[in-house]
């Protein structure tokens, strides 16, 4: 047992860092260091460049062109990224969907839509979610009908996650009713260029387009862009879910989050205030000890030795602590966090600010929007359901 | 000792409630808010209810009225989520009618009553937080006219408001002004997080008249009757609140039955209606004190705000968890209810600002009337 | 809507305090302001005072020989008994069995059992909790078969709080066993000193005997002592249960009890320590918004025009704030609260307490024992389950 | 980065799980409690074990082993809440292995290893609360020979002790000395709230020897042995509690269905799940720190520290809840359990204070490795 590095974890790191430092866009850092608006050129941007140097699938083994790490290795690369404000990584495509394609898709499908993944060139949404489906999946109600070599699918996805950009998209869709839900699901990659596809935008409560809903009228589908077996979708999916939630307590942003936090609590003149520096000392602790508990699970992933099955712990210790960082800074602006200019949220912006305080601008609207990640992704109440199983049976 | 409310008071909040199902529609709200979030007209409505004449006496043309009226009043509008800061209008009606010499008082409290001019507080900067003893606007006399230089931040409403209260140090002591829109103010306005205006106002030499010498004790005042003012409007924010997601959980199917039939969230439904209780209990402490003498009023301002800005936040966030994806759209009302939430939070002193005033005040012996 | 009492409340307030000034003992309300030890004879002592003057059915209507005050009233003498330090009215007579008796009680009954409960000479005991029951009352298993003018009782009751004292128990017993678990439960007034009873201690995890089991074989019950009618007791018990629960919220015990946190945290050299002072100014806003909340209660009860079903708040709210100020004076103590040494809960106590800090002996106790508030009564989770109903339906 | 353990160290632990299971039942722990709270027969089958050696070197006659070893034991302690202070012979051994003169050394590690000599910390006064730069005790020098007199409370097993680990004042400087049972020493002993024994120590012109100079540097390091050592036992208390727990939920029955199955209750034990878990990590974290720089290591023992109180605290009163009333009897084990929890936690530092030292240490930069 030992907590340092080895030394070649330690140099495994200083390449990361160093090739960050030379290639992450500094305009583009910035932005993430502020919580500023992100373009879709901008994330499209450093994704061809991760894309370039084969990182974009950085989770992806060596036979799909991946870069063939171990659970260490990843870690250490998001945490480099993160710290250097690098961007999230889309996960639709490279996280999501390549992985449900690699395990289960055919060698046609590896060659015809991996490449696009791990350039960054193709823009992949998720077609999971439907409307008054939340966090039970299992009630696809969006119909895919077999005639000949095509499927013709109709129905409603919903929180499709910048969807507005999307080239493709992967569809849990019906092909079958008789049997119990699970079963009659299937995995439909839909070009989102076909005729009869419509995306509409939901706007967030902070303002933002960030989600959408995409409807399917007669939209004609080739059958060969059924993943595996027809009906059986729902194994597919539950493979993706597993792989959702490898980074879902995103502690690497949390702790450059949290340095930013003290950044704002010293500029606003709070850092002083023991009440308010109190806050940060309970979030520095919370940060820690979530970082401790993903890397035991790091260790046990690459030992291989102890399994530890705590995916749920880490999505309500990790969301949760995502939402106390930014309600934190929201609180280091006081009054001056409520002024809701949108446009002081894009970089460059040379407007008056109240009170000159622009470092505040987008706070209260990050706030309002980290509500979701409570919610998405199985809400933190379906993730004490399964903890609870593992601890009650 | 009794809670019940008069005759009088039930009406007065039934002519409120019925304005507000009738005329303040979710929807002209919402067109309000894209229009910068002040509507003229509607607030012409609200003193033609006789609302902005609620503190100014009868022979000033206005209602006479005291707090619990006042509560009533606020809970209502706190319901319908009314941008129009009728709360800056009590405030400067109470202070004005408490603080101004009286030919002060007969130019302006008939013109508030009647809704003629918009009033309201202009104290926030950028460097004071929520201290109230620090300036670092001047005001300069000469001849016997006053004159203010400097800016206030998150004024409400402040490009469209008539007259500002604007506390300034005058030879090293905080004094209380009042200074008309115009020459020599620069009001530049924008809408807030909850969709209402404000503006960053700037003066520069503006004319100003002394509404207190010694203007922390109205200072303090005025923020009170804002406290209980919008402990009152949060308790209509989170009663809506409530209901709403109640609503919600007995609609919303998730495995096949309402999430209302979940232990879980129902326990957690339990724990929202232990603040929306708490949240009341304390409005009408907040308002049964405002006019208690300065100390007590100040304490029993700090407890009563520590315990809404707890319970708004709680019934609030957890909300917007209790409905699920929809809780964070713009299209649902639910999640505007939301952010009025937040916004009052941090509206006359955060959550640790009132428990350090509840600290520092603290005295051997503790309760209601103590 | 006024905050202020009447000048006839205040009056009433006045003469009350001046009566306990004169009356309660002071050696009793040393030991209760300081958590020591009361004995039987001390709660006995304080009893009979009160039923002498006629106020230990403080809550009784005229007409059984209580004084008749309202709920304003019934509050302000809580109020200014349990700032006096005065003991808590030990409940079981005067407060439970009384209500049923004089609802459900035949005149015979009346006049045998509420002279000996208002003059505090007869100490009564709860035979409502069964081993395994818990809060669900209604399974009651002890059986009481009638045989002639008697009852046979055999069976096992629990939880019997001071019942090592009791001269007599109130009984649910299970006199028909066909129907739901509710129908055949029947309400037994018995004898202690029956042959066939035993009482048997259960030691508190803080070293006290507060609790015991009582076990009933084949113990003979005259017919006479039967309340009301056989088979409808449930509806006797919940009569009860809401009569247990008017002063659940204890908050006037709460008001001493949180200037006593004060005079600790002055003795320890806390009260300067910001951070353990907002943990007192935290529990004095919990403390005012209970009273408020009690207040409302009452003035609701008062004017009979708005009733306020809150109950379920009132246990739940009143029982925290209880478990919170016993914990912050054992912190107060901090390293000074871990010596257990019981003879220091005794009044009078010479000798050496670790650091001459004799004023903490009986805080961890006094801690531990409270957890039982959240747990008795109906447990706060039932509770809960209550008010979601209120809200949810 | 590795989180296994090796073989040698699951033997270890396998060895001392053995132990406790076969030797350290509840009912010997009673009659334990009962007789006073120490017992040296236990304490010389935990020295047999080759514990009490754990951190002598071997040429010393002990195991020479590090911090994760620790830890390893004092899990398994925990777990069978064993009232012998073995935490207290870590501290000893350590501190003075890495402060005392060779001499010094010499004389009393081989007697620890041996479990021959019970040395204990005797740092806790009156008025220090958990500073450890304060001290009331006085040592004076003669000739070379030191006294020292002064009281020191809460000693663990303070009467039955060989020797003493003391800090105390010498000529204005907190140095750090050991001092023998015998003369000048008065112990007078009790049992504390979790059935362990400890001492009220008078020392009076009782002789001494120097450990330490600078004797605070030494103390803080002897604290946090300590601490790591807590928190590693109260793992073992926390997983115990869980067990017992979870246990009694799938057995009880209310309404006719074990308890287990209200969702609430669910909930409720995944919060607790989650506090076993940060606390297990952040217990990991304390004794990997344990031989890092001084200031690095008081920093996480601080944060370790208020986590595992913050998790003993939530799990200790839940557990006791979700047992309902059997929870708060003697009888039950459970509630040894908890009480066991309460004093850990009012041990080496409370929660605010070690909030407050989290604070105060606080970098631009967080993190395990910051």
């Amino acid at each position: 047992m030992d907590l340092a590095f080895t030394p070649e974890e330690q140099q495994f790191r200083e390449e990361i860092r160093a090739w960050v430092r030379e290639n992450l866009p500094q305009d583009i850092a910035h932005k993430v260091h502020n919580s500023l608006h992100l373009t879709r050129e901008d994330m499209q941007r450093w994704a061809k460049i991760l894309g370039k140097k084969g990182w974009l699938g950085y989770g992806w083994p060596q036979q799909f062109g991946g870069p063939g790490w171990n659970a260490v290795q990843k870690h250490l690369f998001e945490e480099e990224t993160a710290l250097a404000g690098a961007p999230r990584i889309v996960p639709f495509g490279p996280v999501m969907v390549a992985p449900v394609i690699m395990a289960f898709g055919s060698p046609e499908q590896h060659k015809r839509f991996l490449p696009g993944i791990a350039s960054g060139e193709v823009w992949w949404s998720q077609g999971y979610s439907e409307p008054g489906a939340g966090s039970d999946l299992a009630s696809v109600k969006t119909r895919a009908e077999r005639r000949g070599d095509k499927y013709i699918v109709n129905g409603q996805k919903t929180w499709t996650t910048l969807g507005q950009y999307g080239d493709w998209i992967f569809c849990l869709v019906r092909t079958d009713t008789s049997g119990k839900p699970q079963t009659g699901i299937s995995f439909l990659l839909i070009d989102m260029k076909s005729p009869g596809i419509e995306v509409r935008p939901i706007i967030m409560l902070d303002g933002g387009h960030e989600v959408n809903e995409v409807f399917f009228d007669n939209v004609e589908v080739p059958a060969e862009n059924l993943v595996g077996e027809e009906n059986k979708g729902w194994t597919y999916a539950k493979h993706l879910l597993s792989h959702e939630r490898t980074n879902i307590a995103d502690v690497n942003r949390a702790k450059r989050e949290l340095e930013r936090v003290k950044r704002i609590a010293k500029a606003e003149g709070v850092w002083e205030d023991m009440r308010f520096r109190d806050e940060i000392a309970k979030l520095e602790v919370d940060v820690v000890a979530l970082e401790m508990l993903v890397l035991r699970v790091l260790s046990a992933e690459k030992s291989g030795k102890n399994s530890l099955d705590i995916a749920g712990l880490l999505k309500i210790r990790g969301s949760e602590i995502q939402q106390r960082y930014t309600e934190l800074m929201m609180l280091a602006g006081g009054a001056f966090s409520l002024p809701f200019i949108q446009e002081a949220m894009e970089a460059g912006w040379q407007g008056d600010f109240p009170g000159g305080a622009v470092a505040l601008a987008p706070l209260a609207a990050t706030y309002f929007n980290m509500r979701k990640t409570t919610i998405y992704g199985g809400s933190n109440e379906v993730q004490r359901n399964i903890v609870a199983q593992t601890v009650l049976g | 000792m009794d809670f019940d409310f008069s005759d009088d008071q039930e009406q007065l909040r039934d002519a409120v409630r019925r304005w507000v199902d009738r005329s303040y529609t979710f929807e002209r709200r919402r067109a309000a808010v894209k229009a910068g979030g002040f509507d003229r007209t509607t607030y012409g409505e609200l003193a033609e209810l006789g609302l902005a004449g609620l503190y100014v006496p009868e022979d000033q043309g206005g209602m006479g009225m005291g707090p619990v009226e006042a509560m009533v009043v606020m809970e209502e509008l706190g319901r319908g989520m009314v941008l129009e800061p009728l709360g800056q209008t009590l405030i400067a009606s109470g202070v004005l009618g408490a603080y101004a010499p009286q030919d002060l008082q007969d130019a302006w409290l008939p013109r508030i009553a009647s809704g003629d001019a918009l009033v309201v507080l202009a104290h926030q900067e950028r460097r004071a937080r929520w201290r109230l003893d620090v300036s670092e606007t001047q005001a300069t006399e000469s001849g016997g006219a006053w004159q203010l230089s400097g800016t206030k931040s998150l004024v409400p409403a402040g490009d469209e408001a008539d007259a500002f209260l604007v506390p300034a140090m005058a030879q090293g002591r905080l004094a209380l002004f009042l200074v008309e829109q115009g020459g020599g103010v620069h009001a530049s306005g924008y809408v807030t997080q909850d969709g209402s205006r404000a503006a960053e106002v700037k003066f520069d030499k503006a004319p100003a008249t002394l509404v207190a010498q010694d203007g922390l004790p109205a200072l303090e005042h005025a923020v009170d009757i804002g406290i209980a003012a919008l402990c009152a409007e949060a308790v209509g924010v989170i009663d809506k609140t409530m209901a709403l997601t109640a609503d919600y959980m007995n609609t919303r199917k998730q495995f096949g039955v309402p999430i209302a039939s979940f232990q879980a969230l129902r326990h957690r439904m339990a724990d929202m209606k232990m603040q929306q209780e708490l949240a009341r209990s304390m409005s009408y402490y907040a308002s049964l004190k405002l006019n208690a003498p300065a100390e007590e009023r100040r304490r029993a301002m700090a407890r009563a705000k520590y315990q809404l800005n707890v319970a708004m936040r709680f019934v609030g966030q957890n909300s917007v968890q209790l409905h699920g994806g929809i809780g964070v759209t713009d299209e649902y009302i639910g999640s505007h209810y939301f952010k009025k939430l937040t916004q009052m939070e941090l509206t006359f002193g955060d959550t640790l600002h009132h428990l350090g005033e509840v600290s520092s005040r603290m005295q051997d012996t503790a309760g209601v009337f103590a």
